[in-house]
């Protein structure tokens, strides 16, 4: 599956649509369900936050898998189950490399980011709290990471604090450098807010919770997609994403863990491959990062999301971040343009991600309206009920951005906008 | 805009979406319950007066809320539709108007008996409006039932 | 995706491979990866045991799920999550339908088999135990059934004990029933044992449980591949079992709870999906399945699974089962033919599952040697050391039956003995 | 019969595998250590006899266990070779052994240092096999470190 003759690679420098670098029609061919009609309408998708599409690669990378290489992994002396646990085992290396993580056993196969939390709230915070501890967070948080907190919390009565954000969907700094104690155990922050766009400056906030000696976990989910990822540089203690937003397949995603932290947690789910040795009265826990993968895994998910990140490898994340805030920044000069509408999240540095609110019509209803001509965005809370009740509003209309958008659907996004004026006239 | 839209968004919709009716408190109520839709965070409060009696008559229905056009106008029109009915009468048009919207077999449609509310038949053809069209339903049929089994403090449509 | 159409279904009545009702050419035909050849010799799969090869109609669904489906479920106004949700949730009702279970809110997508037994020791079964309190299994468990209970019972101080097995390896009922005791909370057993092939009384050991009250998990990994499941009439208060052993994806299992203890469990994970109403005080969880179920679920895998559920259902369990007692007789007649090899297992009521030692050979000399021909065995513990120490080895070879395996799978395997025999004369 | 399987199960493994030899408890031994490899569960106990004094030289070496040919025969032709030589020449032929197996580059190879050993070789042609063939190796190691930091309970391949 060699990808660069497929995807036009860093050298393309064709400037299609405007200041782009790499050819967006080229990339588009690689998403079949682009091609698709709904409706009788061209698919317009911008619900890339919920989940991405798939480019013909990593779909075919697990056809292949299926249709030639599937076996159990790890325990096989034949042929299929060698082959089978190296393409597993290599597409941790490229999780490792895609992240620069500093070893391959920090790197745990999960099924999403919100397991991934939950596994740290679970076997690395729960443990440590008592009484009067704090867990802190950010009002911005997707649900995935407050109810792992607020269940470990009443379980230990530890308190679950929350930084402030700003009108603008940004965290306010002053408010966080204050909120930092000696009671903290843990700060678990999102880097980009799946409803505000907002990316957090989570390497200047790592640095100040780690000058208190304060662990601090990274919910990705947004931010891998979108941003180069550098997790020495960063130094987070946790770091977690999930394969299908990133281009890869669903039920599978990555919890990142330091070595030294993982090595003192007790595991999660008790099973095969997880355990080294097994009798009636005692078990032996296997070592990293193994401890932490209880179960036939997901193999051809993991597999598969190996593949996407050589897909996204192939195009170049920077180039992908360049060509996002672009359009960004087209469909925000677009949608200002829209009289009653009121863009939620205006934080100076921004992901691809367009929340808003319209006088005339509920977001259900714009999204109702804009599905009819082939829009797809999301309406509602985006599991983040606490940051809507903030905001006082129950819910907003949110388009999302991914590699292969371009302004063609932003423009079929603003048509249909103003169709959903001419209804609630 | 196509037909089913224009089905959908019916003049009498978007009116009652923006304008509800019967949208406060009742000064006196007994029965109350809030309604709640996880799903895309519609919310309300439906207020019933109910006098006690062999024939329980509803005599007053008012409701509070945030929501769609749908959720809006549906909890509107049923508000002003309660308003006289016994609480029998009351669970039949639940039923009518859950036929309207589902096309349910298991119920004979007699859409004379929805009168108005047939105005929201063109939910049928948005299969994931449904819940926002039922969600003043829901409550209502909670509020009937509290005083039986167990209150929830609050019913979804989920 | 007309299965009937491609499938030999039951009207086919060809005897082909002698007592066989359906066509086994043909059904070979449907799992593409039979065709390959391993070392130059064609591939005999015979480690279904750890996990079944796929047919494409199962891979073609995965598919066409991603490049024409693909979305976020429950959460979309839009189509096409709409079209995602409808596919995702018909694949609960398949499942339901399959176990005859008796509602589709007792059917919850986990991992697998592992995930979801530690589901029910965290959620369940911890929260219910004390000092002194009892979690009964059997020593033919895997560790999936094993290393839970233990670690909920360190926590706990209750006390795992462990039914004995006679020497066929069948579990002795005589000494099960004076087990069965008031300070008993769960009883934990495999419907059929993947080491051994034993298939369980569960049934009658069900009745015998819930007449002291005692409620019962069932570990069906290797039960639902081959014998029909009737939940209703079994009356199991859990079932596990995992997709990838059932011709599905890997990544996706299932989790069967009656409703009334389902109700009762608090969450297992937190985080989007499962919850209903979430402020940073408190959260309002949601209702069956979908508490169980947080964040993203394996969507890909769960319509897999559906998918794996009606190929298995065009062909009738019933067929398979009668196929692979055929073939197991005749390969327990193959293999006891080979002096010096003694066979694990002898239960009268066995699955496809043939266990065993060699004088000469350790059984990964046997696994390797066999591999060169290109026969996939498993050599090993088979994620049952406390079963190998009660047995007094430290490893078997197995070779494990799935529908598509025929006489010649078996005969390839005898020569490959026959092989092992020469080299270690 | 393959090459490679020619290569693997050569006349001097199949025999060391039946008949290990110094395959008991030495009466007096100053370092032991048991290796196992949960892959497979072949686990065996290694047993040392050094004398302390400036050249540490290993005086006796024997071990029990069970596994599979390769694993027994590479534990019975280490212990053959392990007599007289000082802990630097062990480390070295550990090096020199692992080398034969994976190739490693960094490592040059004197096969010469490796004398009857070099009959292993053919497991390089069996990946899945390395775990075994140095089960006993990886024993050597932890015994010579015994002293040094936390001796642990056994050593793995895995
Ligand atoms: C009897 C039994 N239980 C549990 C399991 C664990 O299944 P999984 O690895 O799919 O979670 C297996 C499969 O290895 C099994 O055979
Ligand atoms: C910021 C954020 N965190 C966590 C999640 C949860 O991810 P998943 O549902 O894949 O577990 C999401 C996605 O919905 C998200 O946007």
């Amino acid at each position: 599956m060699n990808m660069r003759d497929r995807i036009p690679g860093k050298e393309t420098q064709g400037l299609v649509d405007n200041s782009l670098t790499f050819d967006i029609d080229a990339v588009r061919e690689n998403f079949p369900i682009l091609g698709r009609r709904v409706y009788d309408q061209p698919l317009v998708y911008l619900d890339n936050a919920a989940t991405s599409q798939k480019p013909r690669e990593v779909v075919d990378c697990i056809q292949t898998y299926y249709l030639q290489t599937n076996a159990n992994v790890h325990r096989g002396v034949y042929h299929l189950s060698e082959e089978a646990t190296s393409a597993y085992e290599a597409s941790r290396d490229k999780v490792q490399r895609f992240l620069n993580a500093k070893s391959r056993k920090e790197i745990i196969f999960v099924r999403g980011t919100t397991e991934a939390i939950n596994l740290v709230a679970h076997c690395y915070a729960k443990p440590l709290l008592s009484p009067g501890d704090e867990i802190l967070i950010s009002t911005m948080e997707h649900h995935s990471n407050i109810v792992p907190w607020q269940i470990i919390c009443n379980q230990t009565g530890a308190t679950l604090k929350v930084i402030p954000i700003n009108d603008a969907g940004e965290i306010e700094q002053d408010a966080f450098t204050t909120m930092l104690n000696p009671r903290c155990r843990l700060l678990a922050i999102t880097q980009v807010s799946n409803a505000l766009g907002t990316i957090n400056p989570v390497r200047q906030m790592i640095k100040q919770a780690h000058q208190q000696s304060i662990p601090v976990l990274i919910d990705g989910a947004q931010a891998v997609p979108h941003l180069q990822v550098d997790l020495q540089a960063l130094d987070a203690d946790f770091y977690a994403f999930s394969g299908h937003k990133v281009y890869g397949p669903t039920g599978i995603g990555i919890l990142y863990g330091k070595q030294e932290l993982l090595e003192k947690m007790k595991p999660y789910q008790g099973g095969g491959d997880m355990i080294s040795r097994v009798t009636f009265a005692h078990t032996d826990y296997n070592e990293l990062p193994y401890r932490f993968e209880a179960g036939t895994p997901n193999i051809a998910g993991s597999i598969g999301l190996g593949s996407a990140l050589d897909y996204i490898n192939a195009i170049g994340l920077d180039q992908i971040a360049r060509h996002e805030q672009a359009l960004l920044v087209y469909a925000t000069e677009q949608l200002s343009s829209i009289d009653g509408l009121r863009l939620i999240g205006t934080a100076k540095h921004k992901a691809g991600i367009l929340s808003f609110v319209m006088a005339e019509a509920h977001a259900h209803d714009v999204s109702t309206i804009l599905d009819q001509s082939g829009i797809a965005i999301r309406a509602g809370h985006h599991c983040t009920m606490p940051l809507m009740a903030h905001l006082g509003i129950a819910a907003t209309a949110r388009a999302s951005l991914a590699l292969y958008n371009n302004r063609a659907d932003i423009d079929a996004l603003l048509a249909g906008l103003h169709e959903v004026k001419r209804i609630f006239k | 805009m196509n037909n089913e839209l224009r089905e959908l968004y019916q003049e009498v919709i978007i009116d009652h979406g923006r304008r509800p009716r019967n949208f406060k408190v009742l000064q006196e109520y007994s029965h109350s319950q809030e309604g709640y839709n996880p799903l895309c965070g519609d919310r309300l409060q439906l207020f019933l007066l109910i006098r006690p009696g062999p024939e329980q008559v509803i005599e007053e229905a008012s409701f509070l809320g945030e929501g769609c056009a749908i959720s809006m106008a549906s909890a509107s029109l049923l508000t002003e539709c309660l308003k006289g009915k016994t609480i029998a009468e009351a669970q039949t048009l639940f039923q009518q108007f859950h036929q309207l919207l589902t096309g349910d077999t298991a119920v004979q449609a007699e859409p004379e008996k929805l009168g108005k509310l047939q105005v929201l038949a063109g939910v049928r053809a948005f299969p994931t409006r449904i819940k926002c069209a039922t969600l003043a339903w829901h409550a209502l049929l909670g509020a009937l039932n509290e005083d039986e089994d167990k209150p929830e403090a609050w019913v979804t449509t989920e």
